[in-house]
């Protein structure tokens, strides 16, 4: 066990810093609204250049065509946070899509599409959920009937994020309804200005509209704008599906969100009193603080485990659960430590942190019961972690 | 030895639930929290028709003369229902007015506060716990300071202020030097307001030692009112929660088939029903002037906020993503529930209150 | 709602005070060991003949004849708390037993074992549990073949209680193996004593062998020993186990275990100061407090109902799964709040309390997982209390 | 960058197990647990085979050189088959002598340590919280008072004493005005001692502040090698209740194939991962000197303390009615883990350290 870097990553690190201070003028703020926003499409252009954003894409497709090195991609990332700058461009597009056509996208549509997409000229969003089937996409509706050179789509997506603001949908579909469930999807890609959709926002808990419901109406496209064969799409949704996984649960975000609490005790008093004079708070604050530690553990022991290309296993598999969880149980713990304060929100006076709490609160919720539900992490890792048996088959079925 | 609601507490709550089923469907929550003031009014004006207003004040101040136990009831149908209104608010004060027995200024608030001519906000966050840059004072008959949370302050003709000091303190919400402040919390369906007192004349009830009384009692019944709202709430949020999942499939089967589902569900009714016993108890206990009352009511406070918690996010959790959503409105309750977890004293707070009162501080 | 006595109820309970306290000294004490000690058996005979035990048992069948009362039934078992009296005998045959035999017996059955089971003289044990049908009883296996007059029994029981002072066992047997499941089981009564039967004492966590495995070997028992029709064993098992669920999940005790709890806390320290001062126990404390308060209040409402000839509905069916978890957090809390103390067991020097605490904690586990599981508790609350559908049958089974 | 152990920690680690796995069968312990103390002694002896004693002691001590991580792996797997044994007590001992660097006492001390010529005994629980009656004093390099919970008080040739001034003394065991009485704890596979001085002349280690260093460094080793300890009987605790739950059938299925049953295995699996990491990490920052040691190995402790009431009851509910006998022998573990909750400091009172080190109390 050793966790120093090698001079060659000490190295990078002070590369990295030095670009990332040296150009920290280019970095859109928050004040600069808007995905493409010119001040945001400049400055993605310069970490592409730099090899700060997508780092490992071949340059043949508008990356570096860096070796995978995860311990750098880690760097980058901690060097983002501790500047405060603008991180790379992350939608859906770049963290799922581009992946997936790497690794199973025709030429052409690498070509056509990974580019763009890393630039952050074309947006992306997701049609995979459907009301029908939210943790069960095998039982997917949406039916994309072959009609010519085209497929004629038909159908309901929901839970679909930044479909008001996409160029561009990877979508799962049923082209072959008499196949097994998990035989008959396919994978297409279209423009989101294809005419036959529709696009309702959907409020949440939080008051905002972070998804929407998106409608198909005998929405055409063409059949070579297929991902895989048809009938391979499960396949193909599994590829992009580990790329999600990934991106949950950061355990350096728990940190600094724990933090933030600690200081939210230092500072309010009920009586005169900070509220981490209040043991039974800073207990509770406190016992957090080992899960967090023990979490931050856990994702050094995943990213060791992929630095020298083994499975990370369990360490992995919970990482989405606990993860999760664990930032709930964070802003609940900010929220009761504020007392009457912490149920503050909107723009109400004496409000703290913006209403990032609450916010946090029920959006941790909504992660923990949506995309993959808590429920069905417990089953993953019950049955590829424990080697448990999967759900027999109901008879009614 | 009965240790059940009478035939007619059980007819006064099922038409108290009639009315507001048809009052103050799930349409009219959405309006009130979108801050339709029209749309509240219509619910209070629906609920005063029943005369709820003064359950608990004497047959001579114009009330029902009933008890804590009927106001409990009424409540646990007002949260069932996510309805707005000042309902408790008015409650408390009677239950505050009435420790005076029948003096004559006492009782003509209590009259008009029945009548509705006077209606309440409350302002009892300060002889809780004192936030940072509020408290109050009085100077020559003249309150100073500022109080946070004041329940129903919109909509107040006049507010009722328990000073630190134990004092029940009664001023004009219209008169120079009060200003008024909206307090948006999660919970749209209920309002508070911070209230700025810049030197304003208030009438402090004769009798210190028994306006402590009245502010203790306030206190207490403001507790327990809000457990009882927030036990019909949970209540909702079980039965929305096993009726979903009767009737979303995955898999080929109703969710409400799957063990996991099913034992939250379990779990959920576990913990809800002795809530609701409890909350009976402190509430009986307090209609007869028991000892125990002051412990039941500090335990039926707290309980109902850790029951709360767990099964607002239980029953959203049943719901899957579609419990996050705005579709099915179920966040209202959620939001409903975290709120009444931490008004008039948070759990924390409030076992610390109940371990003082069995002598288990020592300081 | 009204929580006093009625006068009769109010005189009824300074009778049963004074009784206790003018026969105080027939009382049996820890010290009179043996089930059938003779003082135990007379006081048992006092409190027949005074109505404090069966009251409700047909005077025909030794009992007192009256009409159930719970309020009377309850002030009866409060006079015992308050007096520390030895409680009436209230073993398997007297509480699970008689019941059935009254409402499912023959009037011979009913005349030989009522009288001598009441007056301690008959003591019974179980035999229901079986290795492989834990909360299945369904499934159960021990056979009972019909040879001649006989029933021929082979097979093996678990968790029987009291199974080496037993003279009798009341015993569920698989008599009609062709029949479904719940069809072909039948409900037996036969002597401890019978030739073939073998019990093996079963030393559970506590170190104790509160229960035993009980072997049958060719156990022969008459035909007329059925109680019920054959196959009708599961119908009076469940008879029986009507009453069991009762027996569990007291509140009164818990009331009185929390303030055992309270005193430990209050007497003990660590560093000199009273652990009722460290404000995380204390919180606990008062939290569980608060559960235990609402068991208590729930309990009431259970016994109203049951006074008006109601079903309690939910408050009747979470009583167990509630109360059992209940207990064993209040001895989880005892044992932390006394620390390094806390896990001391036997004899040992610094044992507070006898240890009990361990042993309640441990023995209050073997509650919530054994003899109907919190899980089998859990489905009958979603099932019969939320009428959510049961598990569907496997497709495999 | 690497955060995983090393080649050789774990054929190192692999051997432990392969010998334990041998030498200390539920059999053994069982017979360790009826008071067999050659049982235990033979596997202490085979342990020994291995030079597990010297883990941490210099090579110039006859050690192994190596650190606290490796010292964590070997006690995780006698934790993992419940084992007897002072192997943590030598540990901590040797942690604490190597404060003192070379010095002639300290290093003498350390080797007949590391040989097994002396066998330490290890009285910390005064320094951690004095109970009622306890608590010990020097007077004229004479030792009075009484140490609860003396780790391998029995096997002791020695006695190393954590004062409450944190200086470290050591008392021959077997000198007049020493007396030794067992403690029964639940956990029979462990044995403690209470120890008694009566005026026992008591070598104390000169270097007043090494003392304190020794002290600290004793007591922050004894609480992460209990960590480890209890995570080994978890991980067991989670294998063995997935293996029955797949031998186990109930209704037609093996057990396992409930989705109730999945998911409490899952939920012990997700706490439990976590958790050792955490331990490899603050063992590591041990073993670097790191200033972020002393936090880690707090949270390690308490954070343990709670995952193992957690995966102590689940593994056992898994286990039905089965878990709760005898049969199975599954308790040794569920007791040894509650055992370890509270030694060396219970979750509470270490995290109250906890916050006191990042300066979150004031007092």
């Amino acid at each position: 066990m050793d966790l120093r870097l090698s001079p060659e990553h000490q190295a990078f690190r002070a590369h990295v810093a030095s670009l990332l201070e040296g150009h920290s003028h280019l970095s859109p703020t928050a004040a600069d609204r808007g995905l493409k926003h010119p001040k945001r499409l400049a400055w993605q252009s310069f970490l592409l250049q730099e090899g700060l954003a997508a780092r490992t894409v071949p340059a043949a497709y508008g990356g570096r065509g860096e070796a995978p090195d995860i311990l750098k991609s880690r760097i980058i990332s901690e060097e983002f946070a501790r500047t405060g700058l603008a991180p790379p461009l992350a939608g859906q597009g770049i963290s799922m899509l581009v992946p997936t056509l790497l690794e199973l996208g025709t030429e052409e549509q690498r070509q056509a599409y990974i580019g763009p997409t890393l630039r952050g000229e074309m947006v992306w969003c997701q049609g995979y959920s459907e009301p029908g089937s939210g943790s069960d996409l095998a039982s997917l509706t949406t039916r994309a009937v072959v009609d010519g050179d085209d497929y004629v789509i038909n159908g309901q997506k929901i839970w679909t994020s930044t479909a008001m603001q996409a160029d561009m949908i990877f979508c799962l579909v049923r082209t072959e309804p008499d196949a097994p469930a998990h035989q008959g999807i396919s994978y297409l890609l279209f423009s989101m200005k294809t005419p036959g959709i529709e696009i309702r926002p959907l409020v949440d808990m939080t008051g905002t509209a972070n998804f929407n419901e998106v409608f198909f109406t005998d929405v055409r496209v063409p059949r070579r704008q297929i991902v895989g064969k048809p009938g391979e799409g499960w396949k193909v949704a599994n590829a992009t599906l580990t790329h999600e996984r990934g991106m949950l649960g950061d355990p350096s975000a728990s940190r600094a969100r724990l933090m933030r609490v600690a200081e939210i005790m230092q500072r309010e008093t009920v009586d005169g009193r900070s509220l981490m004079e209040d043991p039974v708070f800073r207990d509770r604050l406190i016992a957090l603080q080992a899960r967090v530690f023990a979490m931050q553990a856990n994702g050094l022991r995943v990213m060791s485990a992929q630095l020298k290309g083994e499975s990370p296993g369990m360490a992995g598999l919970i990482i989405k659960l606990e993860g999760c969880e664990l930032n709930h149980e964070i802003a609940r713990l900010a929220i009761d430590a504020m007392g009457e304060l912490g149920i503050l929100y909107d723009d109400s006076p004496h409000l703290r942190d913006d209403g990032d709490w609450q916010q946090k609160y029920m959006y941790d919720l909504g992660l923990i019961i949506g995309g993959g539900t808590a429920q069905i992490q417990k089953n993953i890792i019950s049955e590829r972690g424990l080697g448990m048996p999967r759900e027999p088959k109901s008879a009614k079925a | 030895m009965d240790f059940s609601l009478s035939e007619d507490q059980l007819s006064f709550q099922a038409s108290v639930r009639g009315l507001l089923e048809r009052s103050c469907s799930l349409d009219v929550v959405r309006a009130v929290a979108a801050g339709d003031r029209g749309a509240a009014e219509r619910v209070v004006r629906d609920l005063d028709a029943l005369g709820v207003r003064g359950v608990m004040a004497p047959d001579a101040a114009g009330g029902l003369g009933l008890g804590l136990l009927d106001a409990v009831i009424i409540q646990e149908m007002i949260g069932r229902q996510c309805a707005p209104g000042d309902f408790s608010g008015a409650a408390i004060v009677i239950a505050g007015l009435s420790s005076f027995g029948g003096t004559s200024a006492a009782r003509a608030w209590m009259t008009k506060v029945v009548s509705g001519e006077v209606r309440p906000g409350v302002a009892l966050a300060e002889r809780i716990g004192v936030r940072d840059g509020t408290g109050l004072r009085l100077e020559g008959g003249r309150l100073l300071g500022r109080s946070l949370f004041v329940a129903d302050g919109d909509t107040a003709t006049h507010v009722f202020i328990a000073l630190p000091s134990g004092s029940l303190a009664i001023v004009d919400a219209t008169a120079p030097g009060v200003s008024r402040v909206p307090l948006r919390t999660i919970d749209a369906t209920r309002v508070f307001s911070e209230i700025l007192f810049d030197g304003v004349p208030a009438e402090v009830l004769t009798g210190e030692s028994l306006a402590g009384a009245a502010v203790n009692r306030m206190t207490a019944v403001a507790r327990l009112l809000v457990a009882a709202d927030a036990l019909g709430a949970m209540q909702v949020m079980l039965e929305r929660a096993v009726a979903y999942s009767l009737e979303r499939k995955q898999f080929g089967r109703v969710i409400g088939s799957f063990q996991a589902v099913k034992h939250m569900c379990a779990e959920m009714a576990a913990r809800l029903e002795p809530l609701r016993a409890l909350i009976w108890h402190a509430a009986h206990a307090f209609d007869e002037g028991s000892e125990e009352a002051d412990l039941l009511i500090l335990l039926a406070k707290s309980h109902a906020a850790e029951v709360g918690v767990f099964i607002a996010r239980t029953a959203t959790e049943v719901h899957g993503g579609m419990g996050f959503t705005d579709l099915v409105g179920l966040h209202y309750w959620f939001k409903r529930i975290g709120v009444s977890r931490q008004l008039f004293g948070a759990p924390e707070a409030v076992r610390r209150e109940a371990a003082r009162l069995q002598g288990w501080v020592s300081s």
